[in-house]
């Protein structure tokens, strides 16, 4: 018991404290390693509460490949962070105010949690006991047969993604050499080669 | 204290959640910080479920979660990438500079 | 003959004319000038005579709906296309055909861009403007009402004077702003009653702290239309840069779907609070008179001062429709129908100088009469019509509606009684600087007297004027009967109202 | 033929009026002379048939309007009264008719003059001949519009429209007094008919009315508003400003309308409705008071004036005050005897001067005029008759004189034989008045005919007596300003009263001041006579033989000489009471009032307001992402506070 | 697991996504010029395969599938019928502008299509998780196609702002979600509703605040104010189809959304958020009224314009009754119309082949393009709430049910407002009519547009005649809402 306090204040503080220092930091790369270690923190969280499938999708999907994600943008653009944080303090009454009220206000309305009394009757996919269905597998059930309609639809997310993501940023550039193995296969010599008659005694 | 309850899962949900929200006025010219704020409020949000799903035994909310960290990321792909064309047509990511609509 | 639908139509002929003229004049300009002309003087006249029909199978005796139609419309919603005159509106069924025909006429020469736009423009509002005095449904009825304002608006803007955008703008907003809050008005009493349809609301009785809200909101719509002081500077605006024949539908019909309305639904539908707000109107409609009539005197502009002069004579209609006495309300009706003639005529003769001169600066004109005699004596017969000379029907109107407002309250017909004096006051003012005088001006040397089409246009006019000024009767027997129902119901209402109040204090 | 009388006059109107042109100038005349010639003739027809036959008659043409309870008719009602009135009008409008012929030949708008001349006796036949107040009332405004269209005849002038514009709006303060009357009539009595209205008019004489908040004797207001519009139409004071200023109409119209038939209506009116006046001693005294008021002011303004036309105009003026005390005291066959001896020497008088303004070129000074009886002697003597006539001189005692002298003095005799406080006032302003109407009318006899000629050599070159169409009309007015007193007495005030005026007229039997007339004192019957003497001689004394005096008078006594001079300023008080403050305010409500205040806060303001919130709220949208953020963020706080507060 | 009645359920949604794929293949084995013409008219064909079906042969019975994650029923098909009809008048009119534009890529017409399928999947959600996965497929489609013109700073400007706000927006509506979750145990809908019709559960705290989070979410995918700012930069920078894409398909889609979740799961504490609608709405009629008066940029303003009408369309949210919910749906039927034709008279404006965007662009168009100014004409006043033009009857129906609810004070700032709206309408009005020609547009304009215009303008116009079709299915479509047991 006492471990799992522990283990828990300890997850949970590096979490925040890396939360902070993702908003904190000035350096957008520092950022993004601190987003990494709230992360990894989180999925600690997530053991801790018995969600091993989701924390390692936390690890992998999130770690591997988000973050990775903003990290290699934050280096490909090449920009200027010193000037982006001019005015740094300039909201920050307004945002610590709001931010503040939030705060109290879910504080507020999260600690008066209750199980509601019809719970029971209205899960729609109970927890099994651990001992019999792992996580993992408890999940695996459940998405490839009742919740395949959500499978099927992050699939199409995933496909917009794409689609989108080449959409915007594939381009042909002119001017630009670059091999074209169809065309090469593809040529002739037709193409290539001009016969041309000289008529003697002027030159090409 | 020691025993760990929900409503310590919901306190470290709401505080990074907030922390993303004040991440945002704190951050308010770096487009790149703001989206990684957002990020943090999808973390708080995926506490929250999770936790609730392990409180209230039901599996519903961590499905949730899985769904919406799948989203998150295809979501994250296609953010960068406006980001990228973005920068070509601009060559910056201020959001000072991102104001050529207004009024 | 009996099932023809006959109010619809008059109604809708306009629109099938206007229809026609959009779709198939085409050609040159000039063919598509001359063309919409004739096309749609011929469809207004036939509508105009179709509405004489009205008149003639009218069965003075009753206060019944007549030539009523009906049809589904909106089952889901029990609203129904549902026409239908009486006493009170048949003529101003006749008003608007008549008005109509007389302003294409008078836009012949005036109008020359967009000939083709402009006579779609008045067949539609002809349309709009019927239907409205035969609309039986509210909803029917708001339909027509505001759709008034999209005709008006373009006519205002498109073919007015300098100011136009302004004073389109000024006219459509404020009239709009008025009719919305009629609008919930509409819908609050046709949840409370489950029903739009007119008769049936005017038997419902609305409870009065309801009965206040919907009466202030309709006032909201129709004083702004009447208009009412304060509410009435869009009107000046309106008429000044309105193009003539504008002028003349602004004044003569459109000014009378405000009081139409009083009449129709508020005095009928609400007659507690009518009641409980009868000293505000008759104050208002006092300012409205003395006010008005003092503005119009140091009036520069012909127009101006003929449009302050209709606020004035309104105010005469809206005491008289609240004062809710036979006397008065027939008064009020005839006084209605009087100045749709008078003030349009007014206008009419305002624009005969205009096509001419192209000013409306009183100051522009002086001596008239010298080379103008016909115009002068028309002139002169509208100007004594709108002064309510004894012989003319602005004298039928005036008396029966101050006589009615004597019996309700000495006040009221004293103080208006003083916009006799005003109201001949700034009238002869203006037509003595118009007409009289010396002819000093240059181009006024040369002016033409009225030609043979402008003598068309007046003509109808001048005998309508003085045949309700001399022999009324034709048009108060037809207007009795509904009129005397409207009288009993309203006190029958208020002394239920009364007595229930009664009732409630006992226990 | 009740209508004919009536409608005659109409047809030639609109004969002139419409074909004018079409027919010329000459044809106009013949028929509107004619068909008036023929209107007279069958009024006088009338005259021995109703009145002197005692046969009234009611013809109704057709309805009016009915509304309700109100109810009434185009109709002719024709008794002694309206006869009386039909004879005058008729006459004196047939011989203006002709007069005008001659007087206007030079004019360019004959055959608009005609139909104007013509409309007006229509207007004034409808008016004699209603039968109840509605169509008195059409007749009333019928009138004064043609009084407006006749002072403007000569519309070049701006002189002449001011006056014919100010004559139409002080008729209209009195109209609207008439028109209230006529309201309270129907609420009190439920109908506007005559006849009903005097069958019920004794069981109403107790009734109240509340009137502008307070409760009156409802006979006594509505006889009171009655009256204003008499006062109005008659030139009573407070109203009479517009009359002296009507002599810019061509000198007929004078004759016609302000001197003998239209500003009579009020007389005729008040006597008309002497059963209701009957029924409220305060009327009455009301009406004595404006009269005799009114005779004396008049009369003091005429002592002073230049215009010829002006001098006469005020003494209309006065003797319409005659007429009003006269009935005031209830002795309304004497007010309507003195209004048709009236009729005609006024008519003469004005004729005459017309004559005379015609022989000198349009002027009408008379401190340009002078020594004329020589050059002009038939005018001259006509004026003369006319001025005695005016002056009221006869043997007292007895029925010789001119026909001033027996309506006049009944008038007096009536107010001193009602012994009442006003009565004495009536009679003692009365006395006053003949004293000055005697001076003023020979002073204006002296100034124009005696002496030397003041004009200049051209003007004197052409003075020229008026031809025989001018002359021959005059005659005949003379022939009734000489016999009709005499000649009428025995039946207007006489033994024959009752018998001839019937039915058309109450006198309650306590109000019987004029059979007391024939009682009183031979001093008061000789009294006006003394003062006609005395003024004569004064005039003769101040513009013939001592000709310094008027100048000298006037100097010592200054302000009263400027007091008249200037018409007791009553023109100069309206203007600043009434006039210019309708201008002013007009003017200020237009452009404060609605321009600033209404306009400003009303439409203009809220468009400007929304204008600048629409581009505060446009501004809003900065264009800045992090702003949006904010903006949602902060409504999302905003949203979960507001919630936890509803909650509360 | 999955059935038959589940594959027939959401049998239209299947066959666009498999279309798409199709789509996409041939769109790349086609020839490079062919390819855009070849994809865009299968999707409208496909988009009109499914509208006829919706039209014609779907059952509005209530079925549900997938284990209750979606629920097709007559609501659904009026909203989807609409979302489609939208989708395909869009694509036809735009068709000239995105061949012309720099956008000729046949990704766009697939991307519309997921879009669509997103919306589908939104309007027949019936659990939090298919919502949010319906909602982030049609997002991520339509922040990319925002950003289509890549080369162009406007179009990726918008692109970016959208995207920004738009995950913000998810994550607000997602903490709303877990919070629902979490107080009620539940993320289904029937489960859900069932919960809170009877008396015995009164609402926590967190669950409204959920709700709260869930509606600023919702809110944002509506354009409600202060959820809104994106809104007119995103139509401003947008390519001018896409914009009339986003002012028709989305907005209806989420209407529908916000509609199904407010009303069936939450239906039963509509006192606890109708406070928070009718305030949403009131903001959103008011700032649509008055920002738009500034405005000179019509995309801009039909964007303000297009927030004020969501505002009236809340107001029959916050009626919350089914003469309510009847009057949105009447009243986005017509907004569908009304603006797809304003927005065919918008892609009209081209000078020199050039688009132009300017208000005052349209100066004097009365007299160079007559029937298009007429067209104008009407949808301006049909926007403004002129009778008899449809505009009007959309706003007195949900007036109608504002009165009802006894919601006054909503009923006549939404009057108010819509008089300060008609100024700008108004503006335009005169632009068009009174003022004089400056530039004028091209002629001929292009035939899709042209038979839009019309068509739209002739139903605009002549709604009035025969109401009755729409009125009677909105009748049944909210009917179906009201009938969820449970």
């Amino acid at each position: 018991m006492i471990i799992q306090a522990l283990a828990f204040y300890l997850f949970a503080f590096v979490a925040v404290a890396a939360g902070v220092l993702v908003i904190a930091s000035r350096n957008p790369v520092h950022s993004v390693l601190f987003l990494i270690l709230a992360f990894f923190n989180s999925a600690g969280l997530f053991v801790l509460m018995g969600a091993e499938f989701l924390a390692m999708i936390l690890v992998i999907v999130y770690v591997g490949a988000v973050a990775v994600l903003f990290l290699f943008v934050v280096m490909m653009l090449d920009i200027n962070f010193v000037e982006l944080r001019s005015g740094f303090a300039q909201y920050l009454p307004v945002g610590a105010l709001v931010g503040l009220i939030l705060l109290a206000e879910l504080l507020v309305v999260g600690s008066g949690w209750v199980v509601i009394p019809q719970a029971e009757s209205v899960a729609a996919a109970p927890i099994p006991p651990i001992d019999q269905v792992t996580n993992t597998e408890a999940i695996g059930r459940l998405i490839y047969t009742k919740y395949v309609y959500l499978f099927q639809a992050a699939g199409l997310v995933l496909l917009v993604a794409m689609v989108g993501a080449i959409v915007l940023t594939l381009r042909s550039r002119a001017g630009v050499r670059k091999q074209r193995i169809g065309d090469q296969v593809a040529r002739r010599p037709d193409d290539a080669i001009e016969v041309v008659k000289v008529t003697t005694g002027s030159g090409i | 204290m020691l025993e760990i309850g929900l409503a310590h899962y919901l306190t470290v949900a709401a505080i990074l959640f907030t922390l993303g929200l004040f991440g945002i006025f704190l951050n308010r010219k770096n487009v790149i910080i703001i989206l990684m704020s957002i990020e943090l409020m999808l973390l708080a949000v995926n506490i929250n479920l999770v936790a609730f799903s392990t409180h209230l035994g039901d599996l519903m909310g961590q499905i949730f979660a899985m769904f919406i960290l799948t989203v998150a990321a295809a979501e994250a792909a296609i953010g960068l990438a406006i980001l990228v064309v973005y920068y070509r047509n601009r060559g910056s990511i201020a959001v000072e500079d991102i104001n050529v609509m207004k009024g | 003959m009996t099932d023809f639908p006959l109010l619809s139509f008059v109604t809708f002929l306009p629109l099938a004319g206007a229809i026609m003229i959009l779709l198939f004049v085409r050609g040159d300009a000039e063919d598509v000038a001359r063309n919409s002309r004739w096309g749609a003087f011929w469809v207004s006249l036939v509508t105009f005579f179709a509405s004489l029909v009205l008149w003639f199978q009218f069965e003075p005796g009753t206060a019944d709906f007549q030539f009523v139609e009906q049809h589904d419309w909106l089952p889901a919603y029990k609203i129904a296309y549902q026409m239908g005159v009486d006493g009170i509106s048949v003529f101003f069924v006749l008003l608007s055909t008549l008005l109509t025909p007389i302003c294409i006429l008078a836009s012949w020469t005036a109008i020359q861009e967009r000939v083709k736009e402009y006579m779609i423009a008045f067949l539609v509002l002809e349309t709009m403007m019927v239907g409205m005095f035969c609309a039986l449904d509210f909803v029917v009825f708001y339909i027509f009402f505001e759709a008034v304002l999209i005709p008006m608006f373009l006519i205002i803007g498109v073919w007015g004077g300098p100011r136009r955008v302004y004073a389109a703008f000024k006219f459509f907003l404020y009239t709009l702003l008025g009719s919305v809050l009629m609008l919930l008005a509409i819908i609050a009493m046709y949840i409370a009653a489950g029903t739009t349809d007119v008769p049936t609301l005017m038997q419902f009785k609305f409870d009065p702290a309801l009965q206040t809200w919907l009466w202030l909101a309709f006032f909201a719509s129709f004083a702004v239309k009447v208009p009412m002081w304060p509410v009435h500077t869009w009107l000046p605006d309106a008429h000044v840069e309105a193009p003539t024949a504008g002028s003349v539908i602004l004044a003569g019909v459109l000014l009378k779907m405000g009081a139409y309305g009083f009449l129709r639904f508020s005095i009928p539908m609400l007659p507690v609070a009518s009641e409980f707000f009868t000293p505000l109107i008759f104050t208002l409609s006092i300012v409205a008179v003395i006010y008005t009539s003092l503005v119009a005197l140091a009036q520069e502009d012909m127009k101006k001062l003929i449009a302050y002069s209709s606020v004035a004579h309104m105010g005469f209609v809206t005491v008289g429709i609240f004062a809710v006495n036979q006397q008065a309300v027939e008064g009020a009706i005839i006084q209605m129908l009087s100045h749709g003639f008078v003030s349009g005529a007014l206008f009419l003769c305002v624009g005969v100088v205009y096509d001419r001169i192209h000013s409306r600066e009183i100051k522009r004109y002086g001596g008239l009469v010298n080379r103008m005699p016909k115009y002068a004596f028309v002139f002169m017969l509208f100007m004594l019509a709108s002064v309510g000379l004894p012989g003319t029907s602005g004298f039928v109107g005036e008396f029966l509606i101050m006589l009615g407002a004597f019996e309700v309250s000495t006040w009221v017909a004293f103080l208006i009684a003083t916009g006799m004096v005003l109201g001949a006051a700034y009238m002869l003012y203006l037509y003595r600087r118009i007409i009289f005088g010396e002819l000093t001006k240059d181009d006024l040397k040369s002016i033409l007297d009225l030609n043979a089409r402008e003598i068309a246009i007046f003509a109808p006019l001048v005998v309508l004027v003085l045949w309700m000024g001399i022999y009324p009767a034709p048009f108060l027997d037809m207007i009795s009967a509904s009129v005397a129902n409207l009288v009993d119901n309203y006190h029958g209402a208020l002394a239920a109202a009364e007595s229930g109040t009664a009732l409630a204090a006992n226990q | 033929m009740e209508a004919a009388v009536v409608l005659l006059p109409l047809l030639g109107a609109f004969i002139a009026g419409f074909f004018g042109r079409m027919i010329g100038d000459k044809a106009s005349m013949v028929i509107t002379c004619s068909f008036l010639v023929i209107s007279a003739l069958i009024s006088w027809y009338l005259f021995f048939a109703v009145a002197i036959g005692g046969d009234p008659r009611t013809v109704v043409l057709f309805e009016w309007v009915t509304s309700g309870d109100l109810e009434f008719f185009w109709s002719l009602k024709v008794d002694t009264l309206t006869a009386v009135m039909l004879i005058v009008v008729t006459t004196v409008s047939a011989v203006v008719h002709i007069y005008s012929v001659g007087y206007m030949h030079h004019d360019d708008a004959i055959p608009r003059f005609f139909a104007y001349l013509s409309l007006f006796t229509f207007s004034m036949l409808m008016l004699v001949t209603a039968d109840n107040l509605v169509q008195l009332f059409f007749g009333w405004e019928g009138v004064g519009l043609c009084s407006y269209l006749l002072i403007g005849f000569w519309y070049k002038r701006p002189s002449a429209n001011a006056a014919a514009i100010k004559a139409f709006l002080v008729n209209r303060v009195g109209d609207v007094g008439f028109a209230l009357g006529i309201f309270a009539t129907f609420v009190l009595f439920g109908t506007v008919q005559l006849d009903a209205i005097f069958a019920a008019a004794t069981g109403k004489a107790d009734a109240t009315l509340v009137f502008l908040g307070m409760e009156f004797h409802a006979l006594t207001v509505t006889c009171l508003l009655l009256f204003i519009g008499a006062m109005g139409k008659s030139a009573q004071i407070g109203l009479h400003t517009w009359l002296p200023d009507a002599m810019e109409g061509p000198t007929p119209v004078s004759a016609l309308i302000h001197a003998a038939t239209m500003v009579t209506a009020g007389v005729f009116m008040v006597v008309r409705l002497s059963p209701l006046f009957e029924q409220s001693e305060t009327a009455l005294m009301v009406v004595t008071i404006v009269g005799a008021s009114t005779a004396f002011m008049a009369a003091t303004i005429g002592l002073t004036q230049y215009d010829i036309k002006r001098v006469i105009a005020y003494s209309t003026c006065s003797q319409l005050g005659y007429m009003f005390f006269a009935a005031g005291v209830s002795a309304y066959p004497a007010a309507i005897f003195h209004l048709m001896t009236h009729a005609f020497f006024k008519a003469l008088l004005f004729l005459g001067s017309g004559s005379v303004i015609h022989a000198m070129s349009d002027e009408q000074d008379m401190r340009n005029m002078g020594g004329l009886a020589k050059l002009i002697p038939v005018t001259y003597g006509l004026m003369l008759l006319g001025s005695l006539a005016l002056a009221g001189i006869g043997i007292p005692g007895t029925l010789v004189g001119f026909a001033g002298f027996q309506s006049k003095d009944v008038i007096l005799e009536s107010a001193f034989a009602a012994s009442s406080g006003v009565g004495f006032y009536a009679f003692w302003l009365g006395i006053a008045a003949a004293f000055m109407t005697a001076f003023y009318s020979w002073r204006l006899l002296f100034m124009t005919f005696h002496g030397e000629p003041r004009c200049d050599e051209k003007t004197l070159a052409h003075v020229h007596e008026s031809p025989p169409v001018m002359i021959w009309p005059l005659y005949l007015l003379a022939l009734g300003a000489l016999v009709a007193g005499a000649a009428g007495y025995y039946h207007f005030v006489g033994g024959g009263l009752t018998e001839f005026w019937g039915d058309s007229i109450l006198i309650l039997p306590e109000h019987n001041a004029l059979a007391e007339a024939h009682n009183v004192p031979f001093w008061v019957k000789a009294l006006p006579l003394v003062m006609a003497v005395l003024g004569i001689g004064l005039a003769y004394y101040m513009y013939v033989v001592n000709k310094d005096l008027p100048a000298e008078w006037a100097a010592q006594l200054r302000p009263l000489y400027l007091m008249s001079f200037n018409k007791w300023y009553f023109d100069e008080i309206y203007d600043r009471l009434f006039v210019r403050p309708s201008f002013y305010l007009g003017y200020g409500f237009w452009k404060s009032g609605d321009g600033a205040v209404i306009d400003g806060v009303g439409p203009d303001g809220v468009a400007a307001t929304t204008v600048r919130a629409s581009k505060r709220a446009s501004a809003l949208q900065s264009g800045y992402l992090y702003h949006y953020a904010f903006a949602m963020l902060i409504g999302v706080v905003v949203l979960v506070t507001f919630y936890f507060f509803m909650k509360d | 697991m999955v059935t038959t009645p589940d594959l027939l359920a959401a049998g239209p949604e299947i066959f666009l996504a498999v279309m798409g794929m199709v789509l996409m293949m041939i769109g790349v084995f086609s020839p490079e010029k062919r390819a855009l013409g070849i994809v865009s008219g299968l999707t409208v064909a496909s988009f009109a395969v499914v509208l006829a079906y919706y039209l014609f042969m779907a059952s509005g019975e209530r079925s549900v599938a997938f284990a209750g994650l979606f629920v097709t029923d007559a609501f659904a098909i009026f909203m989807k019928a609409l979302v489609l009809l939208g989708g395909i008048l869009v694509l036809l009119m735009g068709d000239s502008f995105v061949r012309r534009e720099g956008m000729a890529r046949f990704e766009f017409p697939i991307l519309v299509i997921y879009a669509t399928v997103g919306m589908m999947m939104m309007i027949s959600a019936n659990d939090l998780i298919s919502l949010y996965m319906g909602l982030e497929l049609q997002s991520l489609s339509l922040y990319v196609i925002a950003a289509i013109q890549r080369d162009r700073i406007r179009s990726s400007e918008a692109g970016l702002k959208y995207f920004v706000l738009g995950a913000l927006s998810s994550g607000l509506l997602l903490y709303g979600c877990s919070m629902i979750y979490g107080f009620a145990g539940t993320t289904q809908f029937e489960a859900l509703a069932g919960l809170f019709d009877g008396k015995s559960a009164e609402a926590s705290a967190g669950l409204v605040v959920g709700i709260v989070f869930l509606s600023a979410g919702l809110a944002f995918k509506v354009s409600a104010v202060p959820f809104h700012m994106w809104t007119p930069d995103v139509y401003e920078g947008a390519p001018t189809p896409v914009t009339a894409f986003f002012a028709v398909a989305p907005k209806v889609a989420a209407i529908a959304l916000f509609l199904r979740v407010m009303l069936e799961p939450f239906g039963g504490l509509i006192e606890e958020w109708r406070q928070v609608i009718v305030l949403i709405s009131v903001a959103s009629m008011v700032l649509g009224a008055f920002a738009a008066i500034a405005q000179n940029n019509i995309k801009r303003l039909m964007a303000y314009s297009s927030i004020g009408h969501v505002g009236y369309a809340l107001i029959g949210l916050a009626a919350g009754s089914e003469e309510g919910l009847r009057g949105v749906l009447i009243y986005m039927a017509i907004y569908l119309v009304m603006n797809v034709g304003a927005f065919a008279c918008i892609l009209s404006m081209k000078v020199n082949d050039r688009m132009v965007e300017n208000i005052d662009d349209l100066a004097g168009t009365a007299k160079s393009h007559p029937m298009m100014a007429l067209g104008i004409l009407i949808f301006m006043f049909s926007l403004a709430g002129i009778p008899p033009m449809a505009g009007f009857f959309g706003k007195f129906f949900i007036f109608m049910s504002a009165i009802e609810a006894e919601l006054y004070t909503l009923a006549v700032i939404g009057v108010v407002s819509s008089v300060v709206g008609a100024y700008y309408y108004l503006r335009i009005v005169k632009i068009v009519f009174f003022d004089d020609l400056m530039e004028m547009f091209d002629k001929p304009i292009d035939r899709p547009l042209r038979v839009i215009m019309a068509a739209t303008g002739i139903v605009t116009i002549l709604f009035f005649i025969w109401p009755s079709p729409l009125l009677e299915s909105a009748s049944v479509a909210a009917a179906a809402l009201f009938a969820t047991p449970g």
